[in-house]
Order: structure tokens, then C-alpha cells, then sequence
């Protein structure tokens, strides 16, 4: 049966209390032995003299969240996982601020390490999501990942 | 045929538009980028990929729905 | 200067509060793009039909302090990284409760991967730490680490 | 010398307690273990390591400290 995508966007920054509680839930999964948690975090990069004070994503919704569940599926199927999660904030987000969190768990360490690298760089690859870098005097610049 | 045309991130300052309705009455999306590069002549020098059907496609993909992306580089995470 | 070796060990098992907090802590740090958390969970293996139930943990711990201290420079020698935290219980840890707990954090996506992985297997190869698996009947193993 | 003989692990429930001082007039580790073996002989079957001044040593290491720990295999994390 195939799975029903699901949406991974938050609404501005996610929140140290939400990863808390995320890793709270895992604890009646006595299965699991690792986890490994990837979070992207907004840098005040300076530009020019100026400071990134946030950035604002956007992103082509309906096909992010295909992409999100092509990879969700992939990820499972190359690696043995008990379970993945995948967040990603939308609007605002204030520099210091996490963005981006990507939590997964298997009864073995190895393979937390090579799904969870595996999973970012399909993020960062695949998901049509668009940061806008504003500065403190109110310009922007267009965020280029490297 | 009107389409429904999207333009994300740094190209929907171009167009001054996130989405607008074009009538086309091409077959392949090379024909619908002439069109809409002669409306902002500006969008040809810039960096971007066509989504068709929650995928990334080439010029000469033939349109199977109505709704085509112009989008920049990616930038998540 | 030489750094003073921190201690890393907590009585008990890590909770998820301590590491909401901690993530929280580092929401100041703005040149920080990227942070990667290791989080052993103790697993309810079964053996002979009986389920583990808790893992009691014990150290040498002079020697354990001075091998953490030891990962802990070489491993800011090797990678660009902003800050590293390491955290290992000692004493009772129930299936299901948190064991180990590794956090670096970098400006750049590609070094925190590297380091994370590199301080997880340097400490399971060189820091002498101990844990006796306790079964529901109060039998107990020593554990192997694979 | 009287030397700080600490035992962890597995080890410990054979030796049955953590740490003994045992009175030792030799120099190198092996000559210790001979006289440990002695009082324990389960030990000699169990695979273990000894530790000295925060190090991993071998029997023919001689002794700087009075602090000599039997390691059983780590098992953290």
C-alpha cells in the first residue's frame, strides 16, 4: 500500500521544545538503538558589510512534498530505518534559528550515519524550497546553497 | 490552451507575479519559454529549471496538464 | 593553553528536556549553519527469550574523562567545527531512556557529518566504559559493543 | 610496592570486588599478572586489557604509578 505523502512544513522556525518532544516519543520504540538528528540552522552571514538577520522560504509546495515522500521512500528502501522524520520551515526564519530537521532512527548506529547524510543532500538537491536572505536594513539577496 | 504559469523566489520579482494564466497554443515547452521570454526578456539570462507534473523536465517535454514552474536554484535547508 | 577535561558523565539516563536545552543554548551562536546530534537509546534485546529491561553502566572514569578529552581535541584538530558537547551515562539507563549523547556543530553542512561519526566510533573504541544488560528477572550479561 | 589494583566489568565479578592493594616486588605488568592469575584463575580465560596512568599498556610496560586497572572489553554508548 502506498503511503500518503505527508506535509513536512512548518511555519517559521522550529522549535528546541519541538525536537525535545519529537525525541520524547521515541522512547517506547525499545528497537531503536541510534538516532541521528541533521539541523539547519540560519547563519548572519555577512554580504557586503551586512548581516543576514533572517530568511524567508518559500517553496513550490505540491511538488516539495512529492520530492520529501521520494525521498522518505528511497531512504527506506536503502537503509535499514525504524523510523524518519523530516521538518522544514516556510516564512520566516531568524538567523540563530533551525530550519531544517531531519531525525532518523535504527536499531544500529552504521546506518543512521549513511541515511541521514543520504537524506540531506537529497533535500538540498531535490526539493524545490527557495530561501530569501534579508538583511537588517531591509535589501535581500537570493540564497545560493553550496 | 491556458496554462497556468508559476515563478518562484528570485523570478517572480522578474515577472512581478507568483502565477498568471497564458493562453498557448504551442506543443513543447521550448515554444512556451520563447513566449514568456519575450514578456521578460530579462528571465533569459537567469539560472532556472520548468517542473511539469511535480517533476523537473526538459524543453521538449510535451505538456500532459495545464500547470508549469519556473523555478530558481534551490535553496532549502 | 591546554583545556581543563570536562566531565561528561550524567548519573541516569539523558533526557530529552536536557537535550532541547541544549540545542536551545546554541541559538545565540550565529556563524553555526549546521548541527548534527548522535543520541544512543539503551534497546529491549531479547536473549534466551528474556528482554533487557535496563543496562547499568559503570567506568573507569579517570581514564574515561582523559580518552573523552583526548577525542575531544583531536577531533577540533580534524574538522571545522564551532563546538562539540558529549554527554555518557552512568548508572541505571532503562530500554527506551538515552545513553549517549554527541553534538557538534559547524558553519558548513559537510564537516559536522565527518565529525559526528568520527567522535561516536572513537569513543565506543576508546573510552572505558562499561554496561551490564539487566533482564526482567533480575539475571544480567555484560555487554558487547558490535 | 603496594599497588592500586582496580578491577571493572565482568572482571570485578570474578575478583569480586572493584579495587585490592596487592603487594608486589616485580617490575613489569606480565610478572603482576602471573601473581593476579594465581589468586584468580578464571581471569587468565577472560579477555581483558590493562590500563596504567590513563593508557592502554602491554605486559612488558613497567610501572611509573601504583595504579593498574583490568579493563574487560568497552562496551559504551
Amino acid at each position: 500500500m502506498e503511503k500518503k505523502p505527508k506535509n513536512v512544513f512548518i511555519e517559521g522556525a522550529i522549535s528546541s521544545e519541538f525536537i525535545g518532544t519529537s525525541i520524547a516519543k521515541h522512547q517506547s520504540k525499545t528497537s531503536i538503538g541510534a538516532h541521528n538528528i541533521f539541523l539547519g540552522q540560519v547563519r548572519a552571514d555577512k554580504s557586503n558589510g551586512k548581516s543576514i538577520s533572517a530568511i524567508e522560504y518559500t517553496a513550490y509546495e505540491d511538488m516539495a512534498i512529492a520530492k520529501f515522500h521520494e525521498i522518505r521512500e528511497a531512504t527506506f528502501e536503502k537503509f535499514n530505518l525504524t523510523c524518519m522524520h523530516i521538518y522544514h520551515s516556510l516564512g520566516l526564519v531568524k538567523s540563530g534559528e533551525i530550519c531544517l530537521f531531519v531525525f532518523v532512527s535504527s536499531p544500529r548506529r552504521k546506518e543512521v550515519f549513511k541515511a541521514l547524510e543520504y537524506v540531506v543532500e537529497e533535500i538540498k538537491a531535490k526539493v524545490p524550497v527557495f530561501g530569501k536572505e534579508l538583511f537588517e536594513d531591509n535589501s535581500h539577496q537570493w540564497k545560493v546553497n553550496t | 490552451m491556458l496554462l497556468n504559469i508559476k515563478y518562484f523566489g528570485l523570478l517572480s520579482e522578474i515577472t512581478g507575479c507568483h502565477e498568471e494564466a497564458i493562453d498557448f497554443n504551442g506543443s513543447t515547452l521550448y515554444e512556451l519559454m520563447d513566449l514568456v521570454f519575450e514578456k521578460y526578456p530579462e528571465l533569459e539570462r537567469k539560472d532556472f529549471q520548468l517542473a511539469h507534473n511535480n517533476e523537473i523536465v526538459s524543453g521538449d517535454m510535451k505538456l500532459i496538464n495545464n500547470e508549469i514552474a519556473f523555478l530558481p536554484p534551490f535553496s532549502g535547508g
